[in-house]
């Protein structure tokens, strides 16, 4: 019997660790874009709390609960990460499956932010950007988003398919900043 | 003074005493048949070319600051005529032509170098419309070249080839593009202009035009008002403003356009190139320093600067195309402000004012254009008859529809270009 | 001559390098130059236009003259000025612009001809005959232009990019910007310090001064240790910030690995830093200027501030007779600091004649240099006074004609500066880069007190505009004499005196320039050249333009300002475009089906940033029209496979979804049935087509748009304009879901038969018409499937998560296979769509209409939609227009080209008888020949009439028939089945 | 150049694309006639000097914004949501 395997974005390829650097995929689990439908924010708030118990985030910020993770994803939209979301946020919110449209990876290490530096044109410098700061924004030529762990690393995100570039991309900055010691 | 190898060697023997100014600095008389506002380029040969095809000499430029000193003077010198559509492709066409005599007509060495251009295509797609593109040249008596990738190779083995983001799959060759010195260029047809009579009037900002029931009847100025019969507004980059002052709404946006020189190397690059995949373009100067530009800032702007990220990304480009130009510093930026038209071609035409024309929207192209702008505004003025080259650069096309010269295919509408 | 006991050099650790070949020694700490000049090495380049001997004439990055070739290959370095070099062990530097040699150049023979070449020679000669220009003169002309050369190889360095924020950016280390980094340092502000040199201190490197009673230099070190020792300040040596940007963004490059000789494994050689700082001090320095006098170029001649800079920081003495020769204090200072490292002294001439009075050296006060001799080097000056005209033996002319401060970021924004007469010199004015001030040298305050005490002010000051305390504290104590100067730009007498030393600009030139009424500034320099250089006039703007000023009778002031651009010191295209080589100029995008399609040798082509199979080769077939054909006769005979993952996807929700989708696309949206697909076509509002594609109603107000691959991201930015900017009160949620759902086409008569064999429940015509959609359950997992066709034949499109991609690629592919298919490239599907006359992009190129496609009856009466009112202008509706149509050869072996024009069969293919032109062409299996779509004037109406199709570049005519674009069951029956 | 982002803060350009003065947001009523049309889709001001022009804040947060900017000095005024703006 025929039976469909599932992939991730970046299987096989990592971990990697340059200089001290480390670059490893992380799966989320189910992903889900939410917005509110017109009107209903404060209540799609609400469900979110009463379901999973997550704050909703405000502009840059990520906010957590267990494994559940609710990050501000731009304008009118939050991603739902480690957790199906309930069916009480269909009522007040617009729920769309993103579980497989983005490569996951979390950088750590004491260079990650000089390597970031190399890519992403956001101050992300804590205390600025902090545990629970995350940012829309651009990461090299790709469109992403970064968000600051409660470990001190980088959760980074791009679209699925441009998991090669973002691989490449981190690879030469570690190797750079690695160089310079 | 009539220039050559000669009258250098003579003056050089006896301490180069005899030279004279170029032209005059002659102070604005109280009326003229014809006043042109702006002193760049464009307003500089339709002067020249009223004065050579039609007589008329009573006719004074009146020049903000000095003469070419606006995108004439710094912008990238590519001359080429590889347009594909109709209305565009012939005024290009007549344009080359008048380059290619330009030296003789002015009696002034422009540098026009017809190194050839290179327009390089990345896909199947990409490479049918260059067919499209270079057989209407062709079929408009201009020369082009379709070029496979090792045809390519061959002429430019410098290039990357082998590991491109965007393959090279060959190039349209335009053999008789090339580039010219710029600055030349305007000084040519300024002493041109003046040898004939008109009065080239510099630091003598326009503040005004004057209309009375319907008709112009000259302008403002910083030196004091001047009557006109006839008011032609060939002032790109502040076309806007200029227009402002007979009550009229352009077409146009202002935008920056960036580009950059290097410093001086020996020869390296013999052809322009250009890379539509990066918007990248490139030649090497005479003097030794690479020319070269990419798109638009894209915001409006009279700030004549660009900001890095178009800087970055016209590196970039370049770093992709010819990796072998990493090690050339970049010496000098530099911004034009561009007068960009919803379709991106000009306009060169009537007002709904008598005796007031429009000559503006040059985009980012105006420099091959400048001899045959003056050459068909000129014709325009003097007989109120369009040019044949130049029929269709209507300043209504965008209401009506008619004619809409969209190259680029990306819309007439602002911004999009 | 290394001068014992002196410099900043260390000596325990010798260095060799070779330059044209010859060994030398120095130490680390030296330049190239010091080390040059340490050997006695005076001659070290040639002058652009005239090939004239040149040495050394400063210390910094503004050199003119000794420009060298650093590496060979892809690491091949031209014009590094040997004065910012750091000699490392065994470096290898060139000299350039000469043949055969640097100290027999032929070229030289230039100089002999200088008067046929003065300025703007060029534009008056060399017109004759017309065809030599391209032949003869310009091939001369550029080879003999040019400093250094490309090796015409890849550069094989490695280069990166890199931001920084901070809330203050000093730039430069000398006293004032050492004094505004402690103050904001100390006040806990985050400060980046940058400073081109490789040792922050500035002049206090370079001078014997002292601060509160130390030596400059260890009073620099000391501040220094305090500022390593606090967190929140970033030193940035070798950065040399070259560019003032709008709303703090600072452009700088730090040289990273110039100076190592392993270059560091994977260390880059530059980064190329974008700084965004809140608030900046420039405390940048001031560049000395040189006199213009006659012979003023010879190697041996400098300026005194470099003399001294040789002499206290490198402990080398430019000659062992010094002469100097100035119009200010300055001067003096280079004499008695030569005097006591116990260098020969030969002359201080002072052209001042009320100049102080210095001992221990034969002082000439009111004199001037007014020639030079020497073969390729300084021997001897001729020195004009009031006593007559002299001549001194001397190896070594230290000059100082004042200091020009180094404002040039001030300048990047269009500011201008303005004139100081007691300085004779252009400082900044206030304001001209907003949230930058200029303190110290740079702003015209030359004493070491001052440029302390206006860094300190500079630092507090902005410190407190951004809300933080910052006290500026005791200040060091410094001398403060003031600067005494009497103008002196160029000595009068005959012989050419230069002012741009690189590109050969004389005072005669810029006087010819004026004589020729090139009399505003910029019509000088451009017609001189001058201040065009490498250094971009920083050693010769001011004097030019007081010559000018001088031959025009007038004021400097009114003769105008210099102005600079950026950068300001040139950067290496490899740093600011630094990644983009190779693949890393925009990213990649992988479809799930990537890696088994490249298994399968298949050669991808781009689509946007995207890979595509073209086709997919099998053994034994030769060229790829094979292929094509084998792969279209599975989707007409059999099954075919497609990734066409690429194609936009956007989930569009909401009470008002219906509404937005029949604004954005001409046809309707709200009448769709859920469970169904529907064509669209889109416009822009300026009329024209922007893209098309299929939208399904997935629920009463949830709808999946497609986009075309190239339009995904325009499309997806106009619908967000229109739910944020034109609808706001909409109630719809837009949400690109492309990257979610891998999505395969499944074309063909036996595609159901493949189908059923995975989906948990089997397709039902009846319940699966033409043009519909519902979700699926695929071997127990959840997908969608849309029954749509853009190939003609019975063909579904079927959706999973990406996870499942690969794995259902690969299925898919083995089970058409096993039922005569398979998988098929873009090829193959452009012959397919051309066949049913579906357009793609190279119809839609953005230039038609729906009209001209002959869609303008989906341009629904009933509503308003984005772009209707513009199309319905007159000219985009009337007569003549080329509006799309077939074309097909007469003869079956006829040729046809996309990028060829139509003619009528009786006219010349001449541009005024244009008739159209083709967009698509490809060999048609079914109708065993070339088919093509194309424009045509009125071509609708032509149907039947025989034209012409001229590809000129090509050399091939054809005549073809005008036929409908649909070439395949016009009556679409297969595709319903 | 630098604009502050309603939602994400203080952004470099290279993360915004551009569509032009914020005109662009008064779309006319179908049948407001040939010349409103005109109007909208072609003639414009082209201030030197202040203006309001729309940025997409692409590789960020999405959002449509309404910038107020200087043409002559590249100042940056204000920056409100396009959303928000016509309110």
């Amino acid at each position: 019997m025929d039976r469909l395997f599932a992939k991730t974005p970046c299987a096989g390829q990592l971990p990697l660790s340059i200089g001290g650097m480390t670059v490893s995929e992380v799966e989320l689990g189910p992903m889900t874009a939410l917005s509110p439908r017109k009107g209903q924010g404060a209540a799609l708030a609400g469900a979110l709390g009463a379901a999973h118990g997550l704050d909703w985030p405000g502009a840059g910020r990520a906010t957590a609960a267990g494994d559940a993770r609710a990050i501000w994803f731009g304008h009118d939209s939050v991603l739902l990460t480690g957790a199906a979301p309930d069916a009480a946020l269909a009522g007040p919110g617009v729920l769309v499956d993103q579980s497989d449209a983005w490569t996951v990876v979390r950088l750590d290490g004491t260079g990650a932010e000089a390597v970031l530096a190399r890519l992403v044109p956001v101050d992300l410098r804590a205390p600025g950007f902090g545990t629970g700061a995350t940012a829309r924004c651009r990461i090299g030529h790709m469109a992403g988003s970064v968000t600051r762990l409660e470990t001190g690393g980088f959760l980074l995100m791009v679209f699925r398919s441009m998991a090669q570039t973002l691989l490449h991309d981190l690879k030469s900055a570690m190797e750079a900043v690695a160089a310079r010691g | 003074m009539r220039f050559s190898g000669l009258r250098v060697l003579k003056e050089g023997l006896t301490g180069n005493k005899g030279w004279r100014p170029h032209w005059r600095d002659p102070a604005p008389k109280p009326e003229y048949d014809l006043v042109i506002i702006g002193g760049g380029g464009h307003g500089l040969s339709t002067a020249y070319y009223l004065a050579r095809d039609h007589g008329l000499t009573n006719v004074a430029v009146l020049e903000r600051g000095y003469i070419g000193g606006g995108n004439i003077g710094r912008n990238t010198t590519i001359v080429r005529a590889n347009y594909f559509l109709q209305g565009n492709s012939e005024f290009y066409s007549h344009s080359l032509k008048l380059w290619e005599g330009l030296e003789e007509d002015l009696n002034y060495n422009v540098m026009h170098s017809q190194r050839g251009i290179l327009n390089l295509f990345h896909s199947d797609g990409q490479r049918d419309a260059a067919a499209r593109r270079g057989n209407m040249m062709l079929s408009q008596g201009d020369d082009a070249i379709l070029l496979g990738r090792e045809e390519l190779r061959a002429k430019v083995p410098f290039l990357n080839f082998d590991d491109q983001r965007f393959p090279l799959y060959g190039a349209l060759y335009h053999p008789r593009g090339g580039t010219a010195r710029h600055d030349a260029v305007a000084w040519g047809y300024a002493r041109g202009a003046d040898s004939r009579g008109v009065d080239l009037i510099q630091n003598c900002e326009v503040t005004g035009i004057d209309v009375e029931n319907g008709r112009v009847t000259g302008v403002q100025t910083v030196r004091g008002p001047i009557r006109a019969k006839k008011v032609a507004m060939v002032a790109a980059g502040r076309s806007s403003q200029v227009a402002a002052m007979a009550g009229m709404r352009l077409p146009i946006e202002s935008h920056i356009l960036q580009a950059f020189v290097t410093e001086g190397l020996k020869p390296v690059i013999d052809h322009v190139i250009t890379f539509g995949m990066g918007h990248f373009y490139i030649s090497q100067s005479d003097k030794g320093g690479l020319v070269f530009g990419g798109d638009l800032d894209f915001y409006a702007s009279y700030a004549a600067r660009g900001n890095l990220p178009k800087v970055e990304h016209v590196m970039e480009a370049g770093m992709a195309l010819m990796p072998m130009i990493g090690k050339a510093r970049v010496l000098r930026s530099w911004g034009g402000i561009m007068d960009m038209s919803p379709d991106g071609s000009p306009i060169i035409d009537r007002t709904h004012i008598d005796g007031l024309y429009v000559n503006c929207g040059w985009n980012y192209g105006g420099f091959k254009a400048v001899p045959a702008s003056g050459n068909v505004f000129a014709h325009l003025l003097a007989t109120d008859q369009y040019h044949p080259a130049a029929t269709r650069f209507r300043l209504d096309r965008f209401r009506t529809g008619r004619g809409i010269l969209d190259e680029e295919g990306t819309g007439s509408q602002h911004n999009l270009h | 001559m290394r001068v014992q006991g002196k410099g900043l050099i260390d000596r325990d650790r010798p260095v060799s390098f070779t330059f044209d070949g010859v060994g030398y020694s120095g130490y680390q700490g030296d330049t190239l130059a010091s080390a040059l000049l340490a050997n006695e090495v005076r001659l070290v380049g040639r002058s652009f236009k005239y090939h004239r001997p040149r040495g050394i004439l400063t210390a910094g990055s503004e050199e003119p003259n000794a420009l060298v070739t650093v590496g060979r290959d892809g690491r091949q370095d031209p014009n590094v000025r040997a004065t910012v070099q750091e000699i490392y062990e065994g470096m290898a530097a060139r000299s350039q612009n000469r043949w055969p040699s640097l100290s027999f150049d032929l070229m030289a023979v230039n100089d002999l001809a200088a008067p046929f070449l003065g300025a703007g020679f060029y534009y008056k000669t060399f017109m004759w005959p017309r065809s030599f220009w391209e032949k003869l003169y310009e091939p001369v002309i550029r080879r003999a232009a040019g400093l250094g050369a490309l090796s015409g190889q890849d550069n094989s360095d490695r280069y990166e990019r890199a931001f920084a924020f901070c809330d203050l950016l000093v730039i430069g280390a000398g006293p004032a910007g050492l004094m505004a980094a402690l103050v904001a340092g100390r006040a806990g502000a985050d400060v980046i310090l940058a400073d081109e040199d490789a040792r922050m201190g500035g002049r206090l490197l370079a001078e014997t001064y002292e601060i509160d009673g130390k030596p400059g230099a260890v009073w620099a070190e000391e501040a220094l240790a305090e500022l390593r020792g606090m967190e929140n300040v970033r030193l940035m040596t070798r950065t040399t910030v070259a560019g003032a940007y709008d709303q703090g963004t600072y452009a700088a490059l730090e040289r990273v690995s110039h100076h190592r000789a392993d270059r560091g494994a994977g260390a880059p050689l530059e980064c190329f830093w974008r700084i965004v700082a809140r608030r900046a001090v420039l405390a940048a320095g001031a560049l000395e200027r040189p006199i213009a006098f006659a012979d003023n170029d010879r190697p041996g001649i400098m300026t005194a501030g470099a003399v001294r800079a040789y002499l206290n920081r490198w402990g080398v003495s430019p000659g062992r007779a010094v002469t100097v020769f100035g119009n200010n204090d300055d001067a003096h200072r280079t004499v008695r600091d030569l005097l006591a490292a116990g260098v020969h002294v030969a002359a201080l001439i002072d052209s001042r004649h009320d100049a102080t009075r210095l001992d221990g050296v034969r002082m000439i006060r009111g004199g001037q240099v007014c020639g030079s001799g020497g073969r390729q080097g300084l021997e001897r000056i001729t020195v004009r006074h009031p006593g007559g005209e002299e001549r001194i033996a001397t190896d070594c002319l230290a000059m100082s004609g004042g200091w020009n401060p180094s404002l040039h970021l001030t300048c990047h924004m269009n500011g201008r500066p303005e004139w100081r007469r007691d300085i004779a010199a252009f400082v900044p004015v206030a304001g001209m880069v907003p949230g930058l001030r200029a303190a110290g040298a740079c702003n015209g305050a030359f004493s070491t007190m001052a440029c302390l005490r206006e860094g300190a002010e500079a630092a507090s000051e902005a410190l407190n505009a951004l809300g933080i305390k910052a006290d500026q504290g005791t200040l060091p104590r410094a001398e403060e004499t003031p600067c005494v100067l009497e103008p002196l730009w160029a000595v009068p007498g005959r012989g050419r005196a230069w002012l741009d030393f690189q590109n050969d600009v004389t005072v005669k030139d810029v006087k010819q320039a004026a004589v020729e009424n090139f009399r505003s500034v910029e019509h000088m320099k451009r017609y001189t050249t001058q201040g065009m250089a490498t250094d971009q006039g920083k050693n010769s703007n001011v004097a030019a333009l007081a010559v000018l000023a001088d031959a025009t009778g007038r004021g400097i002031p009114e003769t105008g300002t210099t102005t600079f651009r950026p950068p300001y010191s040139p950067i290496a295209i490899a740093a600011l475009g630094a990644g983009g080589e190779g693949k890393g100029f925009q990213p990649e995008r992988f479809t799930t089906s990537h890696a088994a399609t490249l298994s399968r040798g298949a050669p991808m082509i781009e689509a946007g940033l995207w890979y595509r199979p073209s086709y997919f080769p099998q053994a034994g077939e030769t060229d790829w029209q094979q292929s094509c054909d084998r792969e279209v006769g599975y989707v007409r005979n059999a099954v075919g496979v497609a990734d066409v993952s690429t194609l936009g996807k956007i989930d569009i929700q909401g009470a008002d979804a219906a509404r937005l989708l029949d604004f954005v696309y001409t046809n309707m949206f709200s009448t769709l049935k859920v469970g169904r697909v529907r064509y669209g076509l889109m416009l822009r509002e300026d009329g024209h087509v922007m893209d098309d594609g299929t939208t399904a109603r997935l629920g009463e107000d949830h709808y999946l748009m497609t986009t075309t691959t190239a339009a995904a991201g325009q499309v997806m930015a106009h619908l967000e304009f229109v739910t944020q900017g034109l609808h706001p009160e909409w109630d719809v949620s837009i949400c690109s879901v492309t990257e979610q759902w891998a999505q395969f086409a499944v074309a063909g008569p036996r595609a159901r038969e493949l189908l059923n064999g995975l989906l948990d429940t089997p397709v039902d015509p009846a319940d699966w018409p033409f043009m519909s959609c519902g979700a699926v359950s695929v071997l127990g997992g959840g997908g969608r499937l849309f029954r749509i066709s853009f190939s003609g034949e019975e063909g579904y499109e079927i959706a999973v998560p990406a996870r499942y991609g690969a794995s259902l690629f690969d299925l898919l592919v083995r089970r058409a296979e096993a039922l005569g298919g398979g998988a098929y490239g873009m090829e193959a599907l452009n012959v397919l769509r051309i066949e049913k006359g579906f357009i793609t992009h190279a119809e839609i190129h953005g230039r038609v209409t729906a009209y001209d496609i002959g869609m303008g009856g989906m341009v629904s009466a009933k509503k308003d939609c984005i772009g209707k009112t513009m199309a319905q202008r007159p000219g985009l509706e009337e007569p003549g227009r080329e509006r799309l149509v077939g074309l097909k050869p007469i003869a079956a072996e006829g040729k046809l080209l996309a990028g060829a024009h139509l003619y009528r069969q009786e006219d010349a293919a001449r541009c005024e008888h244009d008739q159209g032109y083709v967009t698509s062409v490809c060999h048609s299996p079914v109708l065993g020949r070339m088919i093509g779509l194309g424009f045509l004037a009125d071509g609708p109406e032509r149907i039947g009439e025989i034209v012409k199709m001229v590809d000129g570049l090509r050399g091939v005519t054809t005549y073809c028939e005008v036929v409908s674009p649909v070439f395949y069951d016009p009556e679409g029956g297969r595709m319903r089945g | 150049m630098r604009i502050t982002c309603p939602h994400c803060g203080d952004r470099d350009s290279r993360e915004f694309s551009y569509k032009g003065h914020a005109l662009a947001l008064e779309r006319p009523a179908p049948d407001a006639g040939a010349e409103a049309w005109d109007d909208y889709v072609h003639l414009r001001e082209n201030p030197a000097g202040e203006t309001r022009d729309l940025w997409h804040h692409h590789f960020g947060c999405g959002a449509w914004l309404v910038v107020t900017r200087n043409t002559l000095t590249h100042d940056v005024l204000g920056c409100e949501l396009a959303s928000e703006a016509r309110r």
